[in-house]
Order: C-alpha cells, then structure tokens, then sequence
C-alpha cells in the first residue's frame, strides 16, 4: 500500500469522489487558486476548473448556507472551513438549518453536505484560533460528526462522507496533515459509526480520536515497557458514537481513560464515559477518567500553551493511578 | 394601459382567485388558532397577498422558492395544496411535513417551495446554493427567494447578495418591505431605508415595485426572471407592501397608527383588482361571487382535512432525523449489521434523481 | 414579601440596576418601543429615555460586538437576544471575543456585558426556536452561565450580573415569564456559583435548573406522597458549577437524577454526573440517572413535542427504578 | 501645494520615524520568527506603514484604534511601547499582554489601543460598541476601526455599518485595502470593488485614500475626524495599500506577479516622504541617517529587553480567565467564604474609573 501524508490522503479523496460523481464540488476560502491553506485541495482546481473548485469571499454564513442550499437542491458540496473556529460564524447555518432541515420539513429532503475543517491547539494560534468544538456538533441531532486521525481513516471517511446523504461536520485536524500513514488505493470506505480498536490491551482502555489518540497511542507504547497492556480504541466517529465497541472493551479491561484535546467541563468525554456508566457500571473497577486540556482560553506563550494541553505523560500518569 | 393588452380574463381571475384563497385561508387560521387548532407561532399574510401571487405566477413550475416564517400564503401561490398546508398548521400527520414543521416550516419539493425557515434571513444563503445548483447544471430555472425588511439588517443578507453577484447566480432576491419588522419601522433599523437602493453595494439591479398591486409584482418578476434566466446575475426587488394583521397573533399593534393602517388597507390588493377587472370588462361580476364561494368551499376543505387527519403517531417523533446510511437507522442507533440500504445507493433526492441523467450526460 | 412575576422581577432588577448606576443600558431588538417581545423591558423605555434603552436592527452580531465594545469601553451593557437560538449567529461574538478578551489581553481589560435570553422549549416552535444551549456555553472558559428558575433568583441572579465584571449567559426561560413568587424589595442579590437546596430530603437529590427544575420540584411532591424523600437542587449558576452543594447532598441520599432540558447527548448532565462521580464514587448507591430531552430537533406537533422533553413522570420513573 | 505650508519639519520627520521604526521592527520580527523566536502565525505591515502612521498622526491620545491580526505596526503607531510588543511577540512575561496574547492579540488600554483580533471583520461589532460609549458619555472621542479588504465581505462588516451609521457613531471604518485577502484578489471576492463606494448603502461619506502616502492619509483622516467628532457620524475611508511580503510567514506569494509587486514597490511610503521632506528642505540629510540609526537602536532594544526577559510563570495559566467575584477567584474557582474583593467593589477598567464622574454628573 502506498504512503501518504493525511492532507494527500485527503487529496485523494476528494479527486476519486469528484471523478465519480459530477455532482461533487469543492467551496471555501482560498480553497482553489491558493490550492488550500493548508495544501488539501492542491491540484484541484487545474484538474477539475473553477466551476468545481470555488474559491469564496471571507464570509463563512454564506459559505455554508450556499452549501446547504446546493445539497439540497442536488449537488453534493464539500464545503472548507479554513478553521474549526470560524465554524463559530456559520453556527446558525450548520446547527439550525443543516442539522434540521431534514427532520422538520418532515423527511422530505436530505441535505447531503460535507463541512470540512481543521482544529487543533498547541502552535501557538493563541485565544481565538485554538479550539476544538466537537463537544457542541455532538450536542446537535441531526448532524453526523468525524474525527479521522490516520490517512488511511481520513480517506476513507472522507469518501464516505461525500457519499452519505446526511449534513456531516468533517473535523480533521492541523497538527496531523504532515503524518503519514499507509492508505489503500481506490475505493476505500470507512463505515460511519465503526470506532477502531488500534491497539489491543487488557488492563486499561483509552478512547481517544484525531491528535489526542495519537498521545494515546503514544502512551500505550510507553506503559508497555511498565507492563501495562492498554487497549485504544480512535473513535473516528463521534456523533454517533459506537457504543458496542466501547462498552465491549470497557468490558474486558474494566477500566477506562478518556483523551481529548478539547475543553474539560462540558467535553464529550462526559458523555461518553456517563454512557458507559450506564450500560456497564458493574463491570467497571475505577472511576473513569478523562485526561483533556483545561477549561483556559489558549495561551499563546509555548510554555503555557503546552501546559494548557494534555500530554502523553498525563494520561500514563491518569493510567497508574488506575492499575 | 388597458388590462387586456397584456392578460387574458382567466389570467387575471386566476391571479385573483389565488390572492382571494389566502385571505380567506389566512382569517380561517386566525379563527383556528384563537379556536386553539393551530399553535406555536402563526404569523399571517393578509394585506401582502400580492406579492407571493405576483411573484409565483410569474414564475415557472421548476423554478424554486424560498421564504420565512410568514410563507402560508406563499406556499399556496407557489401551488402548494391548501388542505396539507393546514394540515400541517394542525400538525397533523397528513401535513406537508407531517406535522412536524407547523406554521413557519412549511416545504414542499414537488412544487418547488423549498421552505419556510425561522430564522431572519437564514434562507438567503440557501437560495444562493439554490442558485449555484441551476448554474452548475446549466439549467435555466431561477430562484426567488423571499424575504423582509428586517433581514435586511442581518449579515447574512450582505454575504448572500455579493456571493450571488460574484457567481452570477440566478436568484431573484425580493424584500417584501411592509414597513416594520415586529415592532421596528424601517427607518429605526436601516441606515438607508430605501432598500432597492442596496443594490449599489452589489453591482446588481435594484428595483422597487407596488406590493399592493399584483400586477406591478408580476410584470416586475416576469421581466427580471427573463434576464436572469438569460444569466444576467441576481437581481434585487423591493415591493412595498403592508401587513394588515399584528406581527404574529400576539402582537398589541401600539406602534403602528390607525391612520396609517387605514391609508394601507384602502390599497388592499384583492378589491383592488377585482375592480380593475370589472372596469374593464374582463369578470362577469358572479364571476367574481363564484370564485369567492370556490375559495370559501376548498378553504373548509382544507379545515376538514385537517380536522379529520390523524395526528402523527408516536413512532415518527424519531424518524427522520437522518438518512439511514449503511450502519445508522432514522434515529440515528447503530446497528451491527449493514442495513439494507447500503451507502452508495441511498434514496436521493427526487430532483437529483430526475436531473442525473442530464448533469451526467453534460459533464 | 411582594409577590411578582418571573418577568416583572426581571424588570425591576434592570429598573434597580439603572438607576443605581447611569453606565448600565438595554439594547436589543424590539426591547424599547415595543417593551420586549415577552415584555422583560416594559415600562423601561419611557422611565430612562431612548439613550439608555436601545433597539437595534435584527443584527444579532452586531448587537453581541457592540455590547462587548461598550463593555470594554467602561459601560455596563445588558444585551437581549430575543430567544437563545439567535445566539446560533452571535456565537463568534459570544465565544470568541466576549470570554477569551479578558484572558488573551493578560487581563488587563475586563468585558462586564451581559447577555440575557430566554430559552425553553414546549410551545410548539418548532425546530428552530425550541433549544436549550447552555451545554455549549458552558464548554465555553471565560463565560459565566446563571439559570434562574424562580423570580426571586431571577432578580438576584440579574442584578449581580450586571454588577459583574465578567462576561454573562443569563438565560431566562419563556415557560417561566409568568409563574409568581415573592421577591425581596431593593438590594437582593443573589451570589453567583452558589446552588440553592430549594427541597431537602434524604432518599434521592435531584439536580436541575431553569424549566426543568420544576418538573424536579413537582416530581419531589409526588413522590413524597410514596414516601420517597427527595431532595431538590437549583442550579441557578451553570458555570461555574457549585459542586460543593452537589457532592454534599449526593454524599447524604447516594442516589442522584439530573433532569434537563437539553439534548441527551453532550447534555451538561453528563458533566455534573461526571463530576459526581469522580468526587463521591463510593458514596453513590446507584449509577446517576439523567432525564433529558430526546436527541431530536423539536418537532412541531403538540404530542410529538411532548414526547421529546421530560415530563414529570420521567423523573419519578427515574427515581423509582433508583430506590 | 508646498509641505511646509501644512506641516513642521519635525511632524514630518516623526511620521517619517514612525514609518522606518514599524519597518525595521517587522523586518526584525521575520528575522526572529526564522529562528524560532516568535512562534504561531506572524502577519507582516511590511508596504503599508503610511495607513497606520497616517491614521495615528491624525488622532488623539484618547482616540481608541482597535484592528485585525496584522498589527503590529498599528500598535506601535499608536504609541504602544516596541518593546512590549516585541516581548509579547516573544511569549514573554513582559509583553504587552503577558506573553498570552503573541502576535494577533496586542493591546495596550492605556495607549486607547484596543486589540487586534484575529477573527476577519471581528473587532468591526467592537469598533461599533466603543463608539456608543463616546457617544453615550458625550466624550468627543473618535474610534478608528481598522480592517482588510477580505473583511468587508462578512456579515459583520455590514452590520457594524448600519448599527453605526443609524446611531450616528464617531467611527472611522478605515478599510485597508491592500489587494488580497490571502491569496484571493479583491475582485474575486467582492461583488463591488471600489470598497469606499459601499458607504453608499449606509448612507454614509466613502472616501478613497492613497494608502501609500502617510499625507495623504493623514489628512483624509483628520478631516474627517473633525466631522465625526462633530457629530457627524461614522465615515468609511478605503486606503489604497499593499503588503510587500506574503500573507504571513508561510505564504509563497503565488498569486501575484513580480511585475505587480515591482510596481508597488517603487511606491514605498518611507523613501517617498524622505525624498519629499528633502526636496523640499525639510530635513537635512544627516536628520534621516540619525533617524535610521535611532530606530536600529530602538528596535535592537526592544529585541534584548524580549530576549532578556522570563517567560510567564507556570502559575500564569489559569490567572485572568475571569474578573474575581464574590465567591470565585479568577481561575473560575469557586470558594466557600466570600472573597476580599467583594461584587460591589470590583476593580473597574480604568478609563470607566476615570470617566465615573463625569459619566454621573451629567445624569
Ligand atoms: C435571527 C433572528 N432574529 C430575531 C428573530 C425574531 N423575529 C422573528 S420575526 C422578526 C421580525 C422580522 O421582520 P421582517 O424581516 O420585516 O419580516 P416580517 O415579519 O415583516 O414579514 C423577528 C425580529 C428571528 N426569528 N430570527
Ligand atoms: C472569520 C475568519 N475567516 C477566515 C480567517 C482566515 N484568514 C486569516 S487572514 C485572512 C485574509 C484576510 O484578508 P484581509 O481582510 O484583506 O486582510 P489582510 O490580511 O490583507 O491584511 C483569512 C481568510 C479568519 N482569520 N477569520
Ligand atoms: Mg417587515
Ligand atoms: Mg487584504
């Protein structure tokens, strides 16, 4: 198989679903003749011109409710929003038309758009460009919410997503366009709603999902070495999120680590650690818990942004006190 | 200019039976809604009724709309079936949206009337994608996409009308200025009251035309429609017009006066013609008593239908919420089996169905 | 004690408040000539003038920028967005400037704005006018969330905030305007992250805000009658939450429902529950219960929309199953 | 029309030190982002000094100016001390923000210098609310709202217009145009290009400005501040400007041609006015080598005072995410006895505790 970066791997899939289906474009700021702020959609617009690979204004309301409106009148949009954070200007859109047009118009339409956008702290961004805002899309029905943390996962997310007829919030991530990874040619289609037990363990499990399963993963290989044998599970989807896998591994390791990057109060690892409260309370020998960034505004000083984020060395901290 | 230089006496009475039903429509919901039959908000058209008839008789079956909350008279223009609009208002299960819209979402994809929407000026971003798709496909429909003045305010207007002049898009952007948003006249809102006049910021067309006469309305739209089918770019139309109701059924109505309520009322649009026509000659006058009865008859209609339709049963609350794809049902549960709807052949959308062929074989 | 309601304690902590300090002003839209759309501002136009009761176009990021603006300037804002779904297109202004100012300036300005709204669902608004967003604004550092359920803590709540220098979600609840309670006269002032025992009891707590409060309070009455004790927690402060009082009551009857409003997934529920959990595991007799609204946008018809909030039977069912 | 008939050698020379002191300071900020000593994004002023200086030079001390992400060189302008900004650049304790903010975020309340931000058109809705507290305090203050071309497409740029011009504000929207928003040309980005023309949909004066002319800047600016500080309301001022370097560090400058550059390059505002003041005899040469030479000093300075100074102690993290109340501190903790700084006699912001009296004798 060959090897690709995450953001060519996305490439990839873009240009396969654009050539098999003409219904699919691309729209976003600088997303054409500046071929992506960060190189996603390079070689788009001279492979597929202007028509399909549609730079826009600085105006993220109209981009994604031009979006919505081409998905509901038959195109299939991918939209681009240069960052997660301006997503904050499209809410309404994504949240109040997106997510429930479908539903209130009584199942009479479907709304097959595909929001793009990176997140991620810790490049020093500061305040307002370092955020991660899955827990508010998860807190949203009607939306369909990924988090692809490999290439081979972004592709075929990504495919899958263009395809799947539902409004989806593609969150990849800045810090992970450089990582490489194998990624399987053609049509390759990673199901939503299948979490992904990367790495198999027996005495603790670590759910976590794009940069932050990567510290997981990275804390597994070290506790290794202690004699701790962790299960990671990359959830790749996060709304909705696949219990069964979570609940089948929380089961067999009975104890639980949650890793995300995002805000600690109100994070989605709440959620999903209470979910597995409910349906497995018994067979769990340790509070669950949560390793996330703290409930602080992004530092911009590097020392105080890392600070700020969760590292490897908190979750092997969170792991032993468990064990 | 006489009448019949340009419209025949079906046309006319077509255009008056259409405004006739929405009034009668509209103070049946009124009565509905005190009766407490209709909930929620219901934000009636009565006094507008000659911009929704104007605009949609001048435009083609394909060619979409798109409005806001104050959309029941311009669903039924746009050829919607009186009995599932109020059936929806009933929230009733044989409703355009099976009951679960109500008053300010009403849809109907087959009549391209895609949507009521709640949120000021939410549904103008979504013309413009409206607008991308006919040209993306080279199709020569247009969209008009409605709106009040009060949207005029909000950002998304802004985005929404540069977006579609930089793309040349075919939307017919109308502004039904009847003078106040809830409470707000214009001039407390807008800096430049003259709305037609914000064109200028766009490079387009601004044009404002009679709201209170169908007809100005028609030949106005019939006209830009033609150029914007001919791919001109968007345009921007203000119609002037009045609401003769309160903002919605709660509204006291203390900052309008009397007078000025008065000098609107004596321009409503439905006399109005109806006295044309007999001018002219075009209407027998029990013409114009037979189509009041037809109307009064297909609005009990509608009330019956709707009286008489079953409420939504407990299972749809969580239906639709999303497209089953290969492993998620309606609600949104995951299954461990592959449905048997499977990703890549999921039901589409009717009009992406029926246009496959045509974009495939153009592209 | 004068008996007011809910709406009119509002007015009178904002007619207090102006008149205490001449920095302090109302703007929003249709909250002057027309009163407020729920009448929150009656009578406030014609007592301080059209300088200091402001309507605005219907702009909401303009409304949310120019109450941060005036804030930062050294005035002391009280912006209202009509309903909290129009905080959808406010939320780059909300999120994003208003809580992270403060901290990404080295905290050498302060933004003493608050926002007021009314949420709540159950009138039949269908989809777009029916949500309750204060999951998102409490993943949200730099924000305070209050949620006053009665109108005494309405008044309260209201004039600290305006009294505060920090940026402020109040949110308000249109099923509330018109329930009645006593309220003191003049300074009462009610602390911010400070939850209110409302019912003390021994077998369950119930943890609830805001509408769903009183379904928590009806469902206590009800199951005192089967001899099923419960004690009752008003939130009141969202954010920062008040978990001194929460783990106090958990730790005294080991059993807690949280009942909300809001969505069931990313629901703050989870959070609190968390919290609890990690705090008073061993107390606790039973996993936490969570009553919520369904995942799903608000449909419009009445008996759907009744089967997607909680009602009063859920929480005693919730208990029922607990005890 | 001679120099010396309007302005003094001196101001001429101070606007011209100005202008060379943001050059070689962001010349210096490229060199140390190159070895890592400046992190995140670094958005260079490099081209477009003459707007920030012609701006500054035309308002008074307690005129606020409140802008974008590209920054630097308006703070500076403003009066913000080199220094600090080069700490701040550092991540250091000592910046003007504690080392929290970098490069998008500096702020100085002291200097009225109100914040870049890094949101397009974001600070537009603040520019909007400072000018109410000027307006509402009777102050003849005048607020200068600083922005990019890309900005006038958001929604907030036409909001903060409206709301603006309707209130009859003292803001000078001062757009600097400066070609592209990232990699995307003006005209492929907005409808109506000539950006001073959308005043018209505000019914407000727009006026273009020689961005590359610190007189010409200051003088547009200045006269109009007298109207706005005249009650007047706000004005919109494009300044027709250009970056010479990329968008930010990273950018590879594809989308223009060397051509192009070359064109605007041979308009460099800081020779310009040099050649100007020197024509005229205004300054001696040995005026603008010492000029030179004081700048180097000033900005080698500001480099040892950044490299020299600590980073943020680790306890900074959680300091300053809120103003301490009653019962909680300013990590957002709460406590269970009341803190000693109580709710009534919270600290104020300053310029609030300043203005208190004046604020409550004219009430
Ligand atoms: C974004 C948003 N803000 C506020 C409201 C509340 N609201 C509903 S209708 C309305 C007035 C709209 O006036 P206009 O656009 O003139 O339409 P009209 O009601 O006159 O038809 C307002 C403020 C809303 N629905 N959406
Ligand atoms: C709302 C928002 N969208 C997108 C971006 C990403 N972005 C940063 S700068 C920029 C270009 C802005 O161009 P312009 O306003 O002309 O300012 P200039 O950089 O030319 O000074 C973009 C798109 C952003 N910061 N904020
Ligand atoms: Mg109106
Ligand atoms: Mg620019």
């Amino acid at each position: 198989m060959p090897e690709l970066a995450y953001r060519d791997a996305l490439n990839q899939a873009l240009r396969e679903e654009m050539t098999r289906d003409g219904r699919v474009f691309i729209m976003g700021e600088d997303v054409a003749f500046y071929e992506g702020s960060y190189k996603v959609t390079r070689g788009l617009l001279s492979e597929f011109g202007p028509k399909r690979v549609r730079d826009t204004p600085i105006a993220e309301e109209v981009i994604a409710g031009a979006a919505i409106g081409a998905a509901m009148g038959g195109l299939r949009p991918v939209a681009e929003f240069m960052t997660v954070n301006f997503t904050l200007l499209a809410m309404d859109q994504i949240v109040n038309h997106a997510a429930k047009i479908r539903y209130m118009f009584g199942g009479n339409i479907s709304v097959p758009v595909v929001f793009r956008t990176p997140q991620g702290s810790g490049k020093q961004l500061g305040a307002q460009h370092s955020q991660q805002l899955e827990s508010w899309f998860c807190h949203c029905p009607g939306l369909i919410v990924l988090a692809p943390s490999t290439p081979a996962d972004a592709k075929g997310l990504l495919k899958t997503a263009i395809r799947d007829e539902n409004p989806i919030l593609f969150l990849e991530n800045q810090n992970l366009y450089g990582i490489k990874g194998e990624v399987p040619e053609n049509e390759h289609l990673v199901p939503i709603g299948q979490a992904n037990v990367a790495r198999e363990g027996n005495d603790v499990t670590l759910i976590s999902y794009s940069n932050a399963f990567h510290l997981a993963l990275k804390a597994a290989e070290e506790l290794a070495e202690e004699s701790i044998s962790a299960e990671v599970i990359d959830l790749r989807t996060l709304h909705p999120l696949d219990m069964e896998t979570i609940r089948r591994s929380a089961a067999k390791t009975h104890r639980v680590v949650i890793v995300s990057e995002a805000w600690r109060t109100g994070n989605l690892a709440a959620e999903i650690a209470m979910r597995i409260v409910e349906s497995v309370f018994d067979e769990l020998d340790a509070p669950i818990r949560r390793v996330t960034a703290k409930d602080v505004p992004m530092p911009y000083s590097r020392d105080l942004e890392a600070l700020a984020l969760p590292q490897v060395a908190d979750v092997i901290g969170a792991v032993r006190e468990m064990v | 200019m006489k009448l019949t230089a340009q419209y025949t006496g079906t046309q006319l009475l077509q255009m008056y039976r259409q405004m006739l039903l929405i009034r009668v429509f509209e103070e049946k919901v009124a009565e509905m809604y005190t009766k407490g039959h209709i909930s929620g908000f219901s934000h009636l058209y009565i006094g507008q009724e000659a911009v929704a008839v104007g605009v949609a008789s001048a435009l083609a079956g394909t060619d979409y709309m798109i409005t806001a909350y104050r959309e029941h008279g311009q669903a039924i223009a746009k050829g919607c079936d009186p009995k599932e609009v109020m059936a929806e208002l009933f929230g009733k299960a044989t409703g355009l949206c099976g009951g679960k819209g109500g008053s300010m979402h009403l849809f109907d994809l087959e009549k391209r009337f895609m949507g009521g929407f709640a949120i000021v000026a939410g549904q103008m971003p979504l013309a413009v994608g409206l607008g991308l798709c006919a040209s993306y496909r080279e199709e020569d429909t247009v969209v008009a996409c409605l709106f009040g003045d009060g949207a005029v305010n909000e950002g998304a207007f802004h985005e929404s009308l540069n977006l579609a002049s930089l793309w040349n898009l075919p939307v017919i952007f109308i502004c039904e200025n009847n003078l106040y948003g809830m409470g707000t006249a214009v001039h407390r809102a807008t800096a430049l009251t003259h709305i037609a006049g914000h064109a200028c910021a766009y490079g387009i067309p601004g044009l404002q035309t009679d709201g209170m006469d169908v007809l100005a309305v028609h030949e106005t739209v019939s006209r830009l429609a033609r150029n914007v089918r001919d791919g001109q770019g968007p345009v921007l139309v203000e119609a002037l017009t009045y609401r003769f109701r309160g903002h919605s059924m709660a509204d006291p109505l203390k900052y309008r006066t009397p007078q000025e309520e008065e000098i609107w009322k004596r321009r409503d649009p439905i006399p109005a013609l109806a006295e044309m026509m007999s001018r002219e000659g075009l209407v027998r006058s029990d013409a114009l008593t037979e189509t009041r009865q037809s109307v009064e008859q297909e609005v009990a209609a509608a009330i019956a239908f709707a009286e008489e339709s079953p409420v939504p049963p407990e299972q749809q609350l969580m239906q639709d919420i999303y497209v089953p794809t290969q492993f998620m049902d309606s609600t949104g549960a995951l299954h461990h089996q592959p449905m048997s709807i499977s990703v890549d052949h999921a039901p589409e959308p009717e009009q992406a169905l029926a246009r496959r062929g045509e974009t495939e074989g153009r592209e």
